[in-house]
């Protein structure tokens, strides 16, 4: 009968030290945890600098997303920058009901296009909401903080071994082949 | 002989090839006639220490014959592991046809009875001897064997219950 | 504050597990085994017995998983496990997808250790396909192997004192606490991955994220505040009173039974069987490592607890010799990802083992599929949580409902592997 | 003023009294277990969440209350609002001061103990009716458990019976005010039945660790599964009553009642009553729950026994003390 008394009381004694202890959670609407800088949460489209899209169409991320999320039109247009013709998404959206976030799409990018956010999407009513159009992507590019990652950099961290000299320039010019062995 | 990372002993390999005359395969674990299959189980069992019950894959190929005549065959590949330090992985398989069936190993390992439900109900293969061969991860009702090659990834199937 | 205070809590720690040992008999065990094709109309002709379906809706079956239960009373007569109610087809979308796009999808099977899921996938595709890892991307591998078979534990440990004690009581405090000290890992992998749980970290021929500066000080320190809390978690309920008349001599799997049913893992090790793939068949880094592999004898539900609280202290010591002298070189041994099929193989077999925190996780798989070789023909997931709940038919008779409840979830089953 | 009358007044204040601080005190236990398991608890609605309870409240009265189609239909209506009548009927003699006691019976231990293992009824009700096998199972684990803890209960309840010599609890009251809480003197006799009243009154309350009957992780929620709406409400309300009429009659047998220097009588009965509370929830989410053949074991091994002693040592000490007086 007695070990029930004392070990009541040791478990008493190690919930009343948590009680003593900074609570763990956060109130989550109200506040929320820093995100780490390569968190990974919601996708944005992107500009370059001097406010040229820098998509091309190329439907590299719709051919290798996993759940087939992405679908890309793709159009050839005299640009609004530059002046020069060349080809660019008529569409593009990303359904992020079933999107698994693993990042494939950012890594396959040619042009860098292609980022992740790092504030998650609310949680909606409609399917629709979870839907990203190009001109929902392109507004997160200005209003959601950006990952670190995008696909020069991903691949620079992913550098193959000296013996195959380093072309991270030549590998994000478009390279649709692939590198089979 | 040519399992990828799965480097059985030497021993194994001569009590394959002599005792059960397995014939060497350039795919995958050393082909045993199905009659053997009981009995090479048993002496890996009790013989050589191969206690743990590894794994049980069926596989599905057809294909056609120069003649053109189409047959529908099954490969089934047995694994069992022994304990302990440096432990090492024996494996073998057998080939049927899809209506025929193979012996169960149920007998010498309780463990085979899930694994071959899973494999009869996912690939159609049925196991001979095999005390409650249910399927296990799909609805008693549900039509076809899906790792079948030909059960197309997108066969409509309507809503369960 | 904590970080100092807990090397010399180790010790503590030790003793108190060493004093602490139940009185109860610690021989070696036989399961009294029961009947899983127990005739029961020939067993009870006046149908007296009550059929209780345990699940698939039943907040202790740790996802959807039914056991029907004939009881006489409280007293288990046959129980019959139905699983499958989580079944996605993962074996038949590997017939579609290719080897690259693969292994995001892998995170989903074992969803409490993604990070084994996708060391065992890629370790398979690597020796399909004949490619070496560098010694780097090996013993990042290692690392996070480590600090994930530590989250899992947490995990599984919070669960079956939530599973002992009820959703309302002193099981979900320490469900709490296991969770909050899993945040710590999962803030480690969110730092270096960006996801704190599917991480698609891995690709064929290495890993996809490098380690960001200042990572060791953050996994140092949580792996520091883990360890000190252990011997919270040992003094609140592992040498409880309560706790051990619940666990005791409960859920007994032998030796002869676990070998028989292809369990491995910790229930293997609890019923006194060295067998642990880490150091019998080294793969990553681990032939360079010493793994220190725990057992014990009675194999019952308090043995396992036993032995995997033992696996998170050496894995966290496995954690802290590695994660100062990760070596130098290249993360990867091919070029970066580009394309959905920069991976192909037109035949072969494959097999690749790792010991996930659940028990030897091996995939198994045929080359030269659809897309011109890149996918797989065929791809088998040896699922150690289906080899593990496998033992249900043979260990519940003859206990009642509320040990029923303990030992479904001292084996740990994770149902996104078992039906996958 | 008429007795009739001053029972009334009083039972509708001890009633108000008792509601609310139910009420507040499941705030209160959403809040400590909150800061127990490290997290904040409630915190939406009012200054730290106090509004807490009135929102649960009238989220349980907006949802429907859904009789299953083969249930017994009266008696399901029936079990949950028995079950909080018999739990306040308890309180009818339980003394919050010298004057506050609604009824002011002669053998007040007696009639607490016996509507104590009336609640059982309403429990088992709850379970027979709902029509669901985790709700029976969970009323049959109920009943034995109720009955096998009704006797260490009482025969912890008699030690301060046999020590003051009555079975009104104001005269036990009265007499520890004289000669000291009973918990500290006589030493031994006293605390060690306050250790066995608390579990018993555990085990009667159903709270952790001896909460079999409705253990969420085995039964679901027991009795209680099929019950919606404001039929939880009440059963989970009388549940909470009881806890808190079992610390107050903790209090008065072993703790001196109102008993205490410079405040009002009601404070420091109020007081104690929290204080006692409290510890039952510290314990509740501290503690894993037993089994239910090592719950009845514990009864019939350990409390039965030991608590026939304790009587015997009471009733010598009676004796021996009444001796020495003269």
């Amino acid at each position: 009968m007695m070990p029930y008394f004392v070990d009541t009381l040791r478990s008493l004694f190690i919930t009343m030290r948590n009680v003593l202890r900074k609570p763990t959670t956060v109130h989550f609407p109200m506040e929320r945890r820093v995100r780490a800088e390569r968190y990974r949460a919601s996708f944005a489209l992107l500009h370059d600098q001097s406010g040229e899209e820098l998509c091309i169409g190329c439907k590299a991320c719709e051919r290798i997303c996993p759940s087939e999320v992405i679908t890309v039109d793709a159009e050839k247009r005299e640009s609004s920058v530059t002046g020069k013709k060349r080809s660019y998404a008529k569409a593009f959206t990303l359904d992020q009901n079933a999107c698994i976030y693993c990042e494939l799409c950012v890594q396959v990018c040619p042009t860098d296009a292609i980022v992740m956010t790092r504030t998650a999407q609310e949680p909606a009513f409609h399917r629709q909401t979870l839907c990203l159009n190009m001109e929902r992507l392109y507004d997160n590019e200005r209003t959601q903080p950006l990952t670190w990652a995008n696909a020069s950099r991903l691949i620079e961290m992913q550098a193959p071994p000296a013996k195959e000299p380093a072309k991270a320039q030549d590998n994000a010019d478009a390279d649709q082949t692939g590198q089979a062995r | 002989m040519s399992v990828a990372g799965l480097a059985m002993a030497v021993d194994v390999i001569e009590l394959l090839t002599q005792r059960f005359s397995a014939n060497s395969e350039p795919d995958g674990p050393p082909l045993v006639a199905p009659e053997h299959h009981l009995e090479l189980a048993r002496t890996l069992r009790d013989e050589f220490g191969y206690r743990i019950f590894g794994f049980v894959i069926a596989s599905h190929h057809p294909a056609t014959t120069k003649d053109g005549e189409k047959v529908d065959r099954v490969r089934v590949v047995y694994g069992l592991r022994t304990v302990g330090s440096h432990t090492r992985l024996a494996s073998w398989q057998l080939e049927v046809d899809v209506g025929t069936s193979v012996p169960s190993l149920v007998g010498l390992f309780a463990g085979a009875d899930w694994q071959e439900r899973e494999q009869y109900d996912l690939v159609g293969i049925r196991f001979e001897g095999h005390p409650d061969l249910r399927r296990l991860m799909l609805p008693e009702d549900w039509k076809g064997h899906p790792l079948r090659k030909d059960y197309a990834i997108d066969t409509e199937v309507a809503p369960w219950r | 504050m904590e970080v100092e205070v807990a090397s010399s809590a180790v010790s503590a720690s030790r003793e108190i597990s060493a004093n602490q040992r139940p009185v109860t008999n610690r021989s070696p065990a036989k399961t009294r085994r029961g009947d899983p094709y127990l005739d029961i109309a020939a067993y009870d002709p006046e149908a007296d017995l009550m059929v209780l379906n345990l699940g698939p809706q039943h907040p202790s079956t740790h996802g959807v998983f039914r056991l029907k239960l004939y009881l006489d009373g409280e007293l288990i007569v046959k129980a019959v496990p139905f699983c499958g109610y989580l079944h996605r087809g993962v074996e038949k979308l590997c017939e579609k997808l290719t080897y690259v796009q693969l292994v995001p999808i892998f995170d989903k099977n074992d969803y409490v250790s993604p990070m084994m899921n996708e060391q065992s996938l890629v370790m398979a595709f690597e020796s399909l396909l004949g490619v070496e890892v560098p010694r780097r991307a090996r013993y990042l591998r290692t690392l996070l192997a480590e600090l994930q078979r530590i989250a899992s534990h947490l995990l599984w440990f919070g669960a079956f004192a939530m599973d002992l004690g009820g959703a309302l009581g002193g099981g979900s405090t320490l469900f709490m606490y296991c969770f909050r000290e899993r945040e710590l890992i999962l803030d480690v992998f969110e730092e270096l991955t960006g996801c704190r749980f599917h991480y698609n970290t891995h690709m064929i021929g290495g890993n996809r994220h490098d380690v960001p500066a200042g990572w060791a000080a953050k996994v140092h320190s949580a792996i520091d505040i883990i360890e000190h809390r252990l011997i919270e978690y040992e003094n609140y309920l592992t040498t409880n009173r309560i706790y051990l008349d619940r666990t005791c001599g409960v859920g007994v799997v032998d030796a002869d039974l676990a070998m028989e049913l292809g369990i491995t893992g910790p229930i293997l090790r609890a019923a006194g069987i060295d067998h642990d793939l880490r150091r019998d068949a080294p793969y990553h880094a681990y032939d360079e490592l010493e793994v220190r592999v725990t057992t014990d004898i009675a194999g019952d539900c308090e043995a396992r607890t036993r032995v995997r609280l033992a696996e998170i202290r050496e894995s966290v010591r496995l954690v802290r010799l590695m994660i100062d002298g990760i070596p130098e070189g290249p993360l990867g041994s091919r070029k970066p990802i580009k394309t959905n099929l920069a991976e192909k193989s037109e035949r072969g077999h494959a097999y690749a083992a790792v010991e996930s925190p659940r028990g030897e996780l091996g995939i198994y798989v045929i080359g030269g599929g659809a897309n011109r070789g890149a996918s797989p023909y065929r791809l088998k997931i040896r699922s150690p949580s289906l080899h593990a709940l496998s033992c249900l038919p043979y260990v519940l008779p003859g206990h009642v409902v509320s040990d029923a409840v303990a030992i479904l979830g001292s084996v740990d089953p994770i149902m996104g592997e078992v039906d996958r | 003023m008429s007795p009739y009358l001053r029972a009334l007044i009083y039972s509708l204040v001890i009633i108000t009294l008792l509601l609310t601080v139910t009420a507040w005190s499941i705030w209160f236990e959403r809040k400590f277990s909150g800061r127990m398991q490290s997290r904040v608890g409630p915190t939406f609605y009012g200054p730290f969440g106090l509004l807490q309870p009135v929102v649960d409240g009238l989220k349980l009265l907006q949802k429907e209350f859904l009789i299953p189609e083969s249930a017994d239909r009266a008696l399901f209506v029936l079990a949950p609002p028995l079950t909080v009548i018999l739990a306040l009927g308890t309180a009818a003699v339980v003394p919050f001061g010298s004057e506050v006691v609604a009824a002011d019976l002669d053998v007040g231990v007696l009639y607490i103990l016996a509507l104590g293992s009336l609640t059982t009824v309403p429990v088992w009700i709850a379970g027979w009716a709902s029509n669901n096998k985790y709700s029976l199972l969970g009323g049959m684990r109920a009943v034995a458990q109720g009955i096998s803890y009704e006797i260490p209960l009482a025969l912890a309840a008699l030690v301060p019976v046999i020590l003051a010599g009555s079975m009104s609890l104001t005269d036990i009251v009265n007499y520890q005010i004289q000669h000291g809480w009973f918990v500290f003197w006589p030493p031994g006799p006293g605390f060690l039945a306050f250790l066995f009243f608390l579990p018993a009154s555990l085990a009667e309350a159903n709270r952790i660790p001896f909460d079999i009957p409705e253990a969420e992780s085995e039964l679901i929620a027991g009795v209680t599964t099929e019950y919606t709406g404001m039929g939880f409400g009440l059963l989970y309300l009388a549940e909470y009553l009881h806890t808190l009429i079992v610390s107050a009659v903790a209090s008065a047998l072993f703790f001196g009642g109102w008993d205490g220097p410079l405040l009002p009588g009601l404070h420091w009965m109020v007081a104690k009553t929290l204080v006692l509370f409290a510890g039952i929830f510290a314990i509740r989410w501290s503690l894993v729950r037993f089994r239910s053949d090592q719950l009845m074991g514990i009864c019939w091994r350990y409390l039965v026994p030991i608590g026939l002693g304790l009587v015997m040592v009471s009733a010598i000490w009676v004796q021996l003390a009444k001796a020495s007086a003269q």
